[in-house]
C-alpha cells in the first residue's frame, strides 16, 4: 500500500482522493497522504495525463483547479442535465428552521407565533409564511383574550408528508429520544 | 478472572445459553437443564458486579431455567408420556430463533465491513443546490421529533416535571423479606420464596436480595444435587 | 440537449447524472429526467458499457447498483487511500446488539419494540434510539390495537449502509438443523 513503483500505480490513487474529497483537495493536503516525497510536478503530471485519458474516452466529467485545489465536477455541456436532477428537490426540502418550527407546533398546537418564539428564541414570521404556502401548516382559529392573535396547527399535507394516520399518531419525545440522550 | 471478562461478550441470556450449549457440544433440542442451570448459575454469580439492568434480565432467565428443573423434577401422573409437554420447548423455540438472528448479524456485519471499503462520491456543487441551511433528503418524523427535542433544550426549566416511574419493590425489602422468612428455620427452598409471586420485577428484586445476601455472608445458596430444588441457607 | 440519436449520446448523460447524484439514483429519476423514451434495459447496458471502460482504462471507480439506484463509488482496492483522507471521520460500526437488532427488524418488519425484546431477550430502548438517529430504521407508524405501539421497519440508508440493492437481498435465515429430525 505505501510503495508506488511509478505514475502508473500513483494516477488511480490520487484520481481516486479527488473523487472522494468532499472538498477542493490541495497539493499540500494529497502530499501528506500519499507520502513517499510526492511533489508538485508528480502530482500536476497525473492529473494532466487523468484529463487527457478523459477527454479521449469522451467521460462526461473532468478534474478541474480551483483556488484551493483539484475537484471533479462535470463538464459544462452536462451542467444542464446536472441541474436538471436537484431541480425540484428544492420543492421537497425544508430549511432547518421549517422543520423546527413545523416540529414545535406539531407537538404544541395550536399554538401562537409568540408561542413558537418563546422555544425558538428568534422571529418566525417568514417560517410561517412558507410552512402554510407549503400547506404543511393551517390556521386554526383566533385564541379568545388579548389581540386574538392567530393559532397554528399542522394540515393534512402535513400527515401526508411524514406519512401519519392521524396526528395521535406523532411518537412522543419518550418513545424515541433516549433519555440520556438529552444531556 | 478470565469469566469475567467473557461475560461482557454475551448481549443477553439467551447468548449466553447458546454459548453454553455451543461450549458443551450440547444438541440444542435435547438440553441437559441440570447442566446448563448449573453452569448457568455460576455465570450469574460472576455477574454480580455488572449493571442491574443486565443483571435483571439475567436472573429472570435463571428464574425460567430453575422453573423447567422443577417441573421436569414433578412426578408425572399417570397420563401417557407423549402428551406431557416437554418444559424445555418454549425456551427451545426462543434459542433458535433468537440464533437464526443472531447469524443473520453476522452476515449484516460482514456486509458492513465490505461497504467500508467503498467510498462515493463526496463533493456535491453548491450552486446547483438549494440554499446552504437546507438539510439533506427527505425529513423522517425522527428528523422531526429530533429537532423538537433540540428545540426544548432551549427553552427554560419544562412545564411538565419528570415523572419518574416509582418502584414499588426494593433490593432492601426483599432482603428483610428473605431474612423474616427464614426467621424460624435455617434453610428454604427459592420456590417456597417466591411462591405465588408472578410480578416479574419483584422476582428480579429478589434475585438481586439473595445474591446481596450471599455477598454479605448471611446467607448460602445450594443445590443438595441434580435435579433438587435451589436452597437458601441461613449462615 | 433533449436529442438524443443513439447510445453514444446517452451513455455520457446517463453518466453525469449519476456523478452529480449525492444519492443512489434510481431508473425512475433517470427516466423522468432523461425522457425520450428511456428504458431499462437502455439504462443497464449504458450502465454495464460505462463499468467496462472503467475497468479497461484502469478508473479508480466504479458504478454499483444499491438502495434501487445507481451510484459512483471508489473501487475497494482504493477504500484505504480514501480511508485516509477521512480519517478519524469514518463511522463506528455498529455495535453486535445494533447489528442483532437491525436484522431482527429487517427480517420481521414491521415490528414492535416489544416483538424485538422477545427475540432478543434484553432491553432494545438504546440501541432503536441509536439506530433511529443513524437513519437505519425509520418510525413505520403504529400498531393497531391496545397502546398503539410505535411499529419499526428498515430504510433506504439501510439498503445503502450494507450495500443491498432490495430488502429481498437479505441472505435468508437459517434454521439450526434438528439432528434427528427424521424420529
Amino acid at each position: 500500500m505505501t510503495a508506488m513503483d511509478g505514475k502508473d500505480d500513483l494516477k488511480p490513487i490520487i484520481e481516486a482522493l479527488i473523487f472522494v474529497s468532499d472538498v477542493p483537495l490541495s497539493e499540500a493536503k494529497l502530499k501528506e497522504i500519499v507520502g513517499n516525497g510526492l511533489d508538485g510536478p508528480q502530482i500536476r503530471s497525473c492529473v494532466a495525463a487523468l484529463n487527457d485519458e478523459y477527454r479521449k474516452e469522451g467521460r462526461s466529467f473532468e478534474i478541474i483547479r480551483v483556488a484551493q485545489g483539484y475537484q471533479m465536477v462535470t463538464r459544462k455541456e452536462y451542467g444542464d442535465w446536472a441541474s436538471r436532477l436537484y431541480k425540484g428537490r428544492s420543492r421537497t426540502r425544508l430549511s432547518r428552521a421549517a422543520l423546527e418550527t413545523v416540529a414545535i407546533i406539531a407537538y404544541r398546537q395550536p399554538i401562537i407565533r409568540v408561542g413558537i418564539e418563546a422555544i425558538r428564541g428568534v422571529g418566525v414570521d417568514g417560517v410561517l409564511a412558507t410552512l402554510l404556502e407549503r400547506n404543511l401548516i393551517r390556521i386554526a382559529g383566533r385564541q379568545p383574550g388579548l389581540g386574538r392573535p392567530l393559532l397554528y396547527a399542522t394540515s393534512r399535507e402535513f400527515l401526508r408528508y411524514f406519512g401519519l394516520d392521524r396526528i395521535e399518531d406523532l411518537p412522543t419525545l419518550k418513545e424515541v429520544v433516549r433519555p440520556d440522550a438529552s444531556q | 478472572m478470565s469469566y469475567q471478562i467473557k461475560l461482557e461478550k454475551f448481549e443477553g441470556p439467551l447468548d449466553l445459553l447458546l454459548f453454553l450449549i455451543k461450549e458443551n457440544e450440547i444438541d440444542i433440542y435435547d438440553i441437559p437443564i441440570a447442566l446448563i442451570t448449573k453452569q448457568y448459575l455460576e455465570y450469574i454469580e460472576l455477574m454480580q458486579t455488572l449493571d442491574l439492568e443486565m443483571a435483571g434480565e439475567f436472573i429472570l432467565m435463571a428464574a425460567i431455567l430453575i422453573q423447567i428443573k422443577v417441573q421436569t423434577l414433578l412426578p408425572s401422573p399417570s397420563v401417557a408420556a407423549e402428551e406431557i409437554e416437554d418444559p424445555r420447548t418454549e425456551l427451545v423455540k426462543r434459542l433458535v430463533e433468537y440464533q437464526k438472528f443472531k447469524e443473520a448479524s453476522s452476515a449484516l456485519s460482514s456486509f458492513e465491513e465490505e461497504q467500508r471499503k467503498i467510498f462515493p462520491r463526496a463533493f456535491f456543487d453548491a450552486t446547483v443546490r438549494d440554499s446552504e441551511g437546507d438539510l439533506e433528503g427527505e425529513f423522517t418524523l425522527f428528523d422531526m421529533i429530533s429537532v423538537f427535542h433540540e428545540a426544548l433544550k432551549n427553552v427554560p426549566p419544562p412545564l411538565s416535571p419528570h415523572s419518574v416511574k416509582k418502584v414499588d419493590v426494593t433490593v432492601d425489602q426483599r432482603m428483610a423479606y428473605i431474612i423474616g422468612f427464614m426467621k424460624d428455620r435455617d434453610r428454604c427452598a427459592f420456590s417456597e420464596l417466591i411462591a405465588g409471586e408472578a410480578r416479574k420485577l419483584v422476582l428480579i428484586v429478589t434475585f438481586l436480595a439473595i445474591l446481596e445476601l450471599m455477598k454479605r455472608g448471611q446467607i448460602v445458596v445450594r443445590q443438595r444435587k441434580l435435579y433438587s430444588d435451589f436452597w437458601i441457607q441461613r449462615r
